[in-house]
């Protein structure tokens, strides 16, 4: 299990792979990696995140301790940026190893949904011309996290 | 006891965190929003829906009626929008 | 949409970086990786993967267009290893790229299925004292199949 | 036509293809199967269950009920286990 709270970019693949190194015997892994998306109806220069760093380390693991033990998964890890990113860039990663390929899609969704709603970071988006704007909480967010709970 | 805010919360009070001592009656995170109001009007508005405001005290997430006494970091922020 | 299917090592992380370069402003990448498994119940020494090439890649470029479709996929990148593996090498590996999550993770959960019931591949476990034994089809993979045709 | 074996249909068989020239009345997969089995003995062994066999026509997956006229490869083999 590994929690990773940066202002550094990171290089997605080679995440992958040192993950997938530490993973022997497993049979199904999963990446999901989120990226800094500019709409042509919605265009972002700029994704400022604001985090709450020890905190988010402190529910990011938690988030993991439980996913791991739901799902069985081997290993998980969560990386997770702040600080400002521009278009394209990645922003975050979650990665899960599992003995069968269900489980790693479950875990790193679960994973993903708590992030989402769970983990203090709050997006602020700045436009081509300057415009800022706080990115809100989604409705669907809660509720994706809720099937979970179900 | 130190109180942190995040996002359009810190932005609306123009500052990142307080020093807070409140009295003895101040006992759980609703309390403390409540204090905080009374005491300070950008603070007022800005937490004017409490409802829509979230805490942490010492690095937990705690709902509204959770205890604060003898918490050494009282964080409130918006709703979370990471991933 | 890219379909591969060949004999050669491929990196996982390098085709990962690769794939998520030609997806500017997208939001969300998914990529599912298979791996020769082998359990301490189930040792597997060598996995023999045994194909029908020009079905198999008519096939997944079916299934890729289908889920590009139905999922709004930005790109979806299908590679297929057959020959002779061992414990631990990639055997194939599947990527989405979408505005948002759910699409992104249904769309390679759905790949995922339908690779497993309809492309031609065949799998031959030789575990380390030589026995051999051909994977059956399992009945779960069909309905985990099915459920995207409910 | 050429017809081509997979996985333990292959092996049991002991060959990859077979080139035949079936009469105009097999008409389909099914007569396909049900002819190769009357003229082989390894072929009616191993193909004694034709419900577990799947079918190709030049390179697209059929069903059994579906036509062989005309086909330049028909494909036998078990279920699929990809991924």
């Amino acid at each position: 299990m590994n929690v990773r709270v940066e202002t550094a970019p990171f290089d997605p693949g080679a995440e992958t792979n040192a993950f997938l190194a530490a993973a022997e015997g497993a049979g199904a892994a999963v990446t999901f990696t989120g990226i800094v998306r500019s709409l042509p109806d919605q265009q972002v220069a700029i994704l400022t995140l604001e985090c709450y760093p020890e905190l988010a380390v402190n529910q990011i693991g938690k988030i993991i301790a439980e996913a791991t033990e739901r799902f069985r998964l081997l290993d998980a890890t969560v990386i997770h940026r702040y600080g400002q990113l521009k278009a394209g860039e990645p922003i975050m990663q979650v990665m899960t190893v599992a003995a069968h390929r269900q489980a790693a899609f479950e875990g790193a969704e679960f994973l993903m949904d708590y992030l989402k709603t769970d983990a203090p970071f709050w997006k602020k988006e700045q436009s081509p011309d300057g415009t800022e704007r706080w990115v809100e909480a989604k409705e669907q967010d809660d509720e994706a996290r809720e099937r979970w709970t179900r | 006891m130190k109180v942190l805010y995040f996002a359009w919360l810190r932005e609306r009070l123009n500052r990142g965190e307080d020093d807070v001592d409140p009295p003895a009656e101040v006992a759980t995170v609703a309390d403390l929003i409540a204090w905080l109001a009374a005491n300070d009007e950008a603070a007022a508005l800005a937490m004017a829906n409490p409802k829509i405001i979230r805490a942490a005290v010492d690095t937990e997430i705690v709902p509204h009626d959770a205890p604060i006494a003898g918490a050494k970091v009282v964080a409130l922020f918006p709703p979370m929008t990471g991933g």
